[in-house]
């Protein structure tokens, strides 16, 4: 493990920061996108079957 | 009611209007001070609680005549006013959604600005307090101005003109609670009337807004 | 065959289901070795001990927030001249990876700052600028949610994203005339930065190569995410048509 | 219960556009207000309603059995239909929406948004509030614009269903409704005469 | 000069709603557009006015010789009469207001301000601009609305007035205009059909 | 060209919101801020030439949306844009009017109410010059943020946001220049800057703001 000292706070503060904000980012783009894939998916089936 | 709070709850969603746009304003207030006033943090701090206050009020302000013009204009109005409701809850239930999506989050939002301004450590308590207690009664005294300003063709700035003699109160209440609690001085008063002019603005300005309305219908 | 291929909604859908797999383990595998690298295998600065290690995201995301405003631009430019979808769709998709960026860009500095200057916030030329940034991204994307038809959304928000430059360019250049700022002059100076170049340097390109990747990534399945929104939109309508 | 107007005055913008009108509207009934463009038609629905006082006259009916709908329908472009149709019902405390998106042929826009409406479907949402206030006694200016040939028909259709029940509508118009048992009132008769001020008559000008 | 219109494809919100449109109308004609509530009239008429651009198709007439009025009438409440109609002759170019004050019988309301006209009132003096415009072709969507029987027989005959001057006019409408000259186009048969969509076929959802 | 631009300017004096009410709302915003910061002379000199900026700035800001909103919503644009003058014509003199109903009473006012702030003498100067210069920018910047937004219900607030971030670099050398004024340093770069600005916008965005109505009335 390394020694970050007195600004341990700091640092592990900015590293956490960085980690939530992309893993939000990247949560909501999954998310997101597989919601309006099913959804297509399902509208699609929908209007071939009625014609 | 609780169908007429949430309706305009989901109209403030839909418009994309509601929440994010008077904390934007909030924020670009906030923002431009600096611009304008030099970047040293010393005055920004001494100046920051007046000015968080004014943003506050002025962000409320321009959210204002939101609470009935689109009603009026759509005929809305008309027809809540033959409704089985009577128009004081009416415009109660509108100021409470317009402080849902206002006065609460500026509220919230305006710690967060106040290290922009440089705020001292200790008036983040106050701050956050006396908008807490404060905003309601913008929201109230806001609406009672919207209520008689209705009619009008773009009563925008009508509006802000006599709603915001009646904010000055609240103004002055809020902003020196902060300004003491940033000093370390005693801020029972301020924060007393400030509580004050808040349940007073509720218990009367309803009736007062409804008379308004009514008037305007006509 | 020309680039504007691409373009094509069916053809990006078909290409962009290829490449992704591939962009995205790289960008993972680059972002994970130059942040490791940098956290765990580089020295503190003398001056500024352990924080020195917040630079391999703190500058990777700063680039990134600025080079996302561009590739906008530049998609917007598209848009307008060209009239290619998928191109104003990439433009919207990029808009909340930009915005994220710049709120790393900015929160890892104001984290910094606390330590190194004293404040958390401070009204230097360059987190100045990286505010009106974020206004900007903020603006481009209610614009875009307050637009009900999607063609007039991609036309306005293409319009803004120009004019919108222009004013960040005098902007930037408005800023620093108005305060020297701290940020430059703080205790790691460029010249350092070039001196100590290699221990630092070489983690922190491999982890802007990371972020770059990452925004590669997102972007390609956001924008096929835009694509199916559309026309799971037309669909829906035509449904309701019929 | 009857609605009964006795005598009436009324005025716009502070001059009396109408004089002395008479009515009377039992359960089951439907009039007909009629009369060239600016007689007052609007003003007297308004004042009815108890949206805006008479000059003179009285009229009875406590304003808690009326339903009154406008020129301007009071619809939110961002809710969708039900949304719209929801709100009223709730606000009038009755329940159930779907027999009124039936009758006014609603049932395949429900979910559209109300912005993407055109100007007749949009309408036929305006009437369809109506049948969710549950009220009985309807006061309708000018209903049918934007309509086509069928709308006005469902539209017929609904009023004469809500007479069935025991209800009555009075309605502006200047088109046929093609609602045979409806009466008709022509207004012109009423037109307030403007007469010469009396030289330092002041009182009348503030009437 | 003649209004041609090719093989029209128009759209609104992105969907096509009428396909295969196609008409003329040449100097001293009226045509009248017909059709069910939201089959499409209004945006044909904003289409052809160059307020849109259609799909596909192609309209054959410079926009400057093209004067539209839409549901909206463009009135400020509170210019007077005089003052609305004068504002629109100086943006068009043309002189006197006062034959379109006579002929839509406005000279009584010249001086009242707009805010204060009934709605049928206010509709004669959108009717009124279109004469100062001196454009030929008249785009009108539901020009009567609101009007009463003797202001619908006045704007029948400013319309025929106009055909007799060269002009010509398109005009979507419910009511009967007793203009009996014009010819009818019922929009019902061009009714954009919707096919099924092929799975992964990304080309036709930005249509 | 001329009847659009006398038509707007007796709407604005007709509807009683013109002149006078954005002026109210300068006066009132300089008037608040005493009462948020407080009432010492030094820093109220100091922050004076900031806020009264910033003061202009808004009251500018708040009656953008009269610009165009009004005519979209009773059809006049549409009429308008089928009208034998081009759009970008009607958006230039619609800016044109918006800086002689609002702008100039604003910078004729400003020297008034520095008085109030407490603004050191040569700042007086260059207040109105900078005020003179600065205006047109911002009414035909906000001429553009109103043509992006007109078409959408209430977009009041989205266009504050939207204009805001444009409205900075003017507000920074506005600023700066009164503030160099004051403390008698050069002005001639914030100076020049402002100019430029001005006359870029005004050269520009005519054309941005036709093209983006004539996308919001398809
Ligand atoms: C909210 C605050 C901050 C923002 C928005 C910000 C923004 C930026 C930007 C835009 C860059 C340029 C990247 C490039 O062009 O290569 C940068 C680089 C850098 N920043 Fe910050 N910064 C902030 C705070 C800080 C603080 C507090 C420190 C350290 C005390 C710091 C240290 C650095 C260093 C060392 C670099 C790289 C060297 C250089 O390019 O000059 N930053 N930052
Ligand atoms: N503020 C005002 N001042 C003076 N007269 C007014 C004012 N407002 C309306 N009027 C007049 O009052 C009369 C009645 O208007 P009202 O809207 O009731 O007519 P209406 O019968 O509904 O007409 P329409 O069939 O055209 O809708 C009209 O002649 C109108 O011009
Ligand atoms: N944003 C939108 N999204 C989807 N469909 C829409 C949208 N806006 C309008 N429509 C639909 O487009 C069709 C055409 O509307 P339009 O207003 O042209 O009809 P219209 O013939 O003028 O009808 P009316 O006689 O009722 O005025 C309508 O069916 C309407 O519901
Ligand atoms: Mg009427
Ligand atoms: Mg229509």
């Amino acid at each position: 493990m390394v020694e970050l000292g007195k600004y341990a706070g700091t640092v592990l503060a900015a590293y956490g920061v960085t980690v939530l904000l992309v893993l939000g980012l990247v949560a909501l783009t999954l998310t997101k996108g597989a919601r309006v894939k099913r959804a297509l998916e399902a509208q699609e089936k929908r209007m071939s079957k009625n014609g | 009611m609780t169908a007429l709070l949430l309706r305009d709850l989901t109209l403030a969603l839909r418009a994309g209007g509601g929440f994010g746009l008077s904390l934007a304003f909030f924020l670009i207030v906030t923002i431009l001070v600096p611009f304008g006033v030099g970047p040293e943090g010393g005055t920004l701090g001494r100046i920051a609680p007046g000015i968080l206050w004014v943003g506050a009020l002025l962000a409320c302000l321009l959210s204002l005549d939101r609470i009935f013009a689109l009603d009026h204009e759509d005929g809305t109005l008309d027809l809540l006013a033959t409704a089985p409701i009577p128009l004081e809850t009416v415009t109660a239930t509108k100021a409470l959604a317009h402080w849902l999506t206002t006065g609460l989050p500026l509220t919230l939002a305006a710690p967060v600005l106040g290290v922009l301004l440089n705020l001292p450590v200790p008036g983040f308590f106050w701050l956050t307090l006396s908008l807490a207690l404060g905003t309601p009664a913008l929201s109230m005294i806001g609406a009672f101005g919207a209520a008689l300003t209705v009619g009008l063709k773009r009563g925008g700035l009508l509006l802000s003109l006599l709603v915001l003699p009646l904010y000055i109160p609240t103004l002055i209440f809020g902003a020196d609670c902060v300004r003491r609690g940033v000093e370390g001085l005693p801020t029972a008063t301020p924060f007393l009337m400030l509580v004050g002019i808040t349940l007073g603005s509720i218990a009367i300005l309803p009736f007062a807004a409804a008379a308004a309305i009514r008037v305007n219908l006509r | 065959m020309s680039i504007w291929e691409y373009a094509n909604p069916k053809k990006f859908m078909q290409t962009s289901a290829w490449a992704l797999p591939w962009v995205t383990g790289l960008a993972v595998v680059t972002l994970v070795a130059g942040l490791i690298w940098g956290f765990f295998f580089t020295p503190d600065d003398f001056r500024m001990g352990s924080t020195v290690k917040i630079i391999y995201i703190h500058v990777p995301a700063a680039i990134m927030a600025t080079g996302t405003w561009f590739m906008m631009l530049a998609a917007s430019l598209v848009w307008l001249i060209r009239r290619h979808h998928v191109s104003v769709l990439a433009a919207k998709a990029a808009a909340p990876i930009g915005t994220t960026m710049t709120l790393i860009g900015l929160f890892t500095g104001a984290i910094w700052g606390q330590p190194m200057w004293g404040t958390w916030w401070a009204w230097d030329p360059r987190l100045t600028a990286f505010l009106i940034l974020f206004l900007f991204y903020l603006g481009y994307i209610a614009l875009w949610e307050a637009i009900e038809d999607p063609d007039t959304a991609a036309d306005l928000t293409s319009v803004l994203c120009l004019v919108g430059s222009v004013f960040a360019v005098i902007s930037r250049y408005a800023v620093l005339f108005w305060n020297q700022g701290l940020h430059q002059g703080s205790s790691l100076s460029l010249d350092q930065e070039e001196h100590v170049a290699d221990v630092y340097a070489w983690p922190l390109w491999v982890s802007i190569i990371g972020f770059g990747l990452l925004f590669v990534s997102l972007v390609l399945i956001r924008t096929r995410t835009e694509i199916r929104k559309r026309r799971l939109r037309a669909l829906e309508a035509r449904e309701r048509m019929a | 219960m009857e609605l009964t107007v006795t005598d009436l005055s009324i005025a716009r913008g502070g001059l009396p556009v109408l004089t002395g009108v008479s009515l009377r509207l039992g359960p089951g009934r439907a009039l007909v207000l009629r009369g060239p463009n600016g007689i007052g038609k609007t003003t007297l629905l308004r004042t009815i309603a108890g949206l805006q006082p008479p000059l003179s006259g009285s009229i009875g009916l406590p304003p808690e059995d009326i339903a009154y709908a406008g020129h301007a329908d009071g619809i939110k472009p961002t809710l969708s239909v039900t949304e719209n149709l929801r709100f009223w019902a709730r606000i009038f405390g009755t329940g159930d929406i779907a027999p009124a998106l039936g009758a006014m042929d609603l049932v395949a826009l429900a979910e559209r948004p109300a912005q993407s409406l055109s100007a007749g479907q949009k309408r036929r949402l305006g009437l369809a509030r109506l049948l969710v206030t549950g009220r009985r006694f309807w006061l309708l200016d000018e209903p049918t614009v934007s309509l086509d040939v069928a709308s006005v028909a469902l539209f017929a259709g609904a009023v004469r269903a809500h007479l069935a029940q025991g209800g009555a509508a009075l309605m502006a118009t200047h088109i046929d409704l093609g609602i045979a048992e409806a009466e008709v009132l022509d207004l012109t008769a009423f037109r307030a005469a403007s007469a010469a001020p009396a030289p330092g008559g002041f009182d009348e000008a503030f009437a």
